[in-house]
């Protein structure tokens, strides 16, 4: 089993499944699971097909200079959102390691992916 | 039960919103309390007041303010996908040093933390994505 | 159980292979709009892995003239029937 | 060759990759062809991909009872419109008979399709 | 050269517009001539008037209408695109009955001719679309 | 000569095949915003039957942290270099 036994069930899943810079929909994801989590909801991070990208390293200034989403994510602890899981089979598709990422998050099977949905009460896709 | 709607397409567009409006008019059909729509990405478009589409095409925002008056559905917008986008009420354009305004009446313009709130207190709540 | 609601067409988007990545052993999908699309016999093949709980939306086979093409495997509900969806499920998550 | 060499050739090719009543893709791509047509250029049309599914027999009205895109189809040759291809490969995909489709138009290899962009001045893709 | 730019996407949405106008500066940069941006589907939305982004990221509107100002580019809106979309100048709107407007100076709502227009009169047309 | 512009990943979108359907044997290929995840090494395959003729975009490609990660076959230009390809192309075409 990819999921730890010892935390409680989270309360949302929040699937972010695009990467960074190309579109709003990694920040507005991130952004519902931010206020969640700020509003007492014990949230679950999933990133998923291209949203793996998302925790690339080395990330920079987007098409004019804006600043991407990558140091709202290097913020992500001090919202208390522990768990961070990130799809298995994306990585392998765009050649990742799992060290090569951010925040250290787990990587899911997809049984695992559908065990996350399953315990969650609310899911979100992004 | 109780249902919320969450709509992220802009209107005309994509099939988002003429499906949400289809889903949520057959949702009190059927006797269910539909609370709230709930306006996100590019779903924020659809309050726009000055929606002007062709005769023969459904009037979109008519078609949520009948939802709003004839079943007291709210219709909730992100303020913050909102602004970027050029949709502000009088008090916003006012904040902002700009004169009028662009939503239409009785849209509100709200945080995500309402999103998060319906996600509580509904028994469902189904997304109509781009 | 859950709903999961396809929007995009297996023809032109790869968004059907998480719904079905996400999905437990009773979970439904219900194909809608360009969804639909996957509910042609030359299509229908991207959901064989769950026989049985494979639903396409009747007003959206309609308006694109698809509802005499779709697979026999494929269960056609009306938007009423949609909604009876969502409420025997715990809850939905859409796919787009 | 898929293409009639009596015919002149053509000023701008607009290729429809998108379905009837998913988006406005559609609508909006036939809009562009018919202008530029009433203003007098020389426009041939490209089924491509879902686009193929524009020209399939017995389409109905949309989500909220709007008419989609079949009525201006039939329209077409009013406006002076004369060469319609579709894409023989997404026939293929969906199953699809090229007799089963509206308005008689020649399918295309992907060789035809390559030769069709080369030899059109503009082409715009919907 | 003389170039036109077609720009399909909604700002903030996708980075469409973040590209157009990139690619924008980056032409009037290497001495070309940019006739116009035709802002057609989603892209009519760049036009609106009271878009308020956060400060640390770009106004897209303002870049428009540098270009405009500076570099004599024309920003044609396409109407049917823009009206049903809730984007109407003042004159649009008076004509519907309503008050007010949505559309920034200097865009102006145009119709499609005007982009088969520029197909045959520029060396190059760009499309960015969503 | 045209140039033709993709910007969706091969990752997630079939889109990159219309694009190879309509280029002409001396056509160039440009990966612009999401389209640049193309020039990975596990994905340039989808290109592989227009060697030299790919280039990818270097600010779409830093922005995403993916310029170290580009594949060798891939000729990595700037939006300056951007405006040099639509010069030499008698037109564009986009792929979206």
């Amino acid at each position: 089993m990819s999921h730890d036994n010892d935390m409680p069930d989270g309360e949302l899943l929040v699937i972010l499944r695009h990467g960074p810079h190309g579109s709003s929909w990694l920040r507005e994801g991130l952004d519902v699971a931010l206020v969640a989590a700020a509003f007492g909801r014990r949230v679950s991070l999933l990133f998923m097909g291209d949203g793996v990208l998302a925790l690339l390293a080395g990330q920079g200034t987007g098409a004019l200079g804006q600043k991407g989403t990558a140091p709202t994510l290097e913020m992500l602890e001090m919202y208390d959102i522990e768990t961070l899981w990130v799809e298995a089979e994306a990585l392998a598709r765009f050649g990742l390691d799992e060290h090569e990422l951010m925040l250290a998050p787990q990587a899911l099977t997809a049984e695992a992916i559908a065990h996350a949905v399953e315990t969650h009460p609310r899911v979100l896709t992004f | 039960m109780r249902y919320a709607i969450l709509l992220m397409g802009a209107p005309y567009s994509d099939q988002a919103s003429h499906s949400a409006l289809r889903f949520a008019r057959a949702l009190v059909a059927r006797g269910h309390r539909l609370e709230a729509v709930f306006f996100y990405h590019d779903g924020v478009y659809n309050a726009a007041r000055l929606a002007a589409p062709p005769q023969d095409e459904p009037h979109l925002v008519d078609g949520w303010v009948a939802l709003h008056d004839d079943h007291g559905v709210a219709l909730q917008v992100c303020i913050a996908a909102a602004l970027r986008r050029g949709l502000m009420d009088a008090r916003e354009a006012a904040r902002h040093g700009k004169e009028g305004h662009s939503v239409a009446e009785p849209f509100e313009l709200t945080g995500v933390g309402q999103l998060v709130d319906l996600g509580q207190r509904c028994d469902r709540l189904v997304t109509f994505g781009p | 159980m859950k709903l999961h609601i396809v929007n995009r067409s297996p023809a032109s988007s790869r968004v059907y292979g998480q719904a079905l990545s996400a999905m437990g052993p009773d979970d439904r999908l219900l194909l809608i709009e360009d969804g639909v699309q996957g509910a042609l016999p030359q299509l229908v093949r991207y959901y064989e892995d769950i026989p049985g709980r494979l639903y396409a939306l009747r007003e959206d086979l309609e308006a694109r003239g698809l509802l005499g093409h779709c697979d026999a495997s494929v269960q056609v509900v009306d938007v009423d029937g949609f909604v009876q969806l969502t409420e025997e499920a715990e809850q939905t998550l859409s796919w787009y």
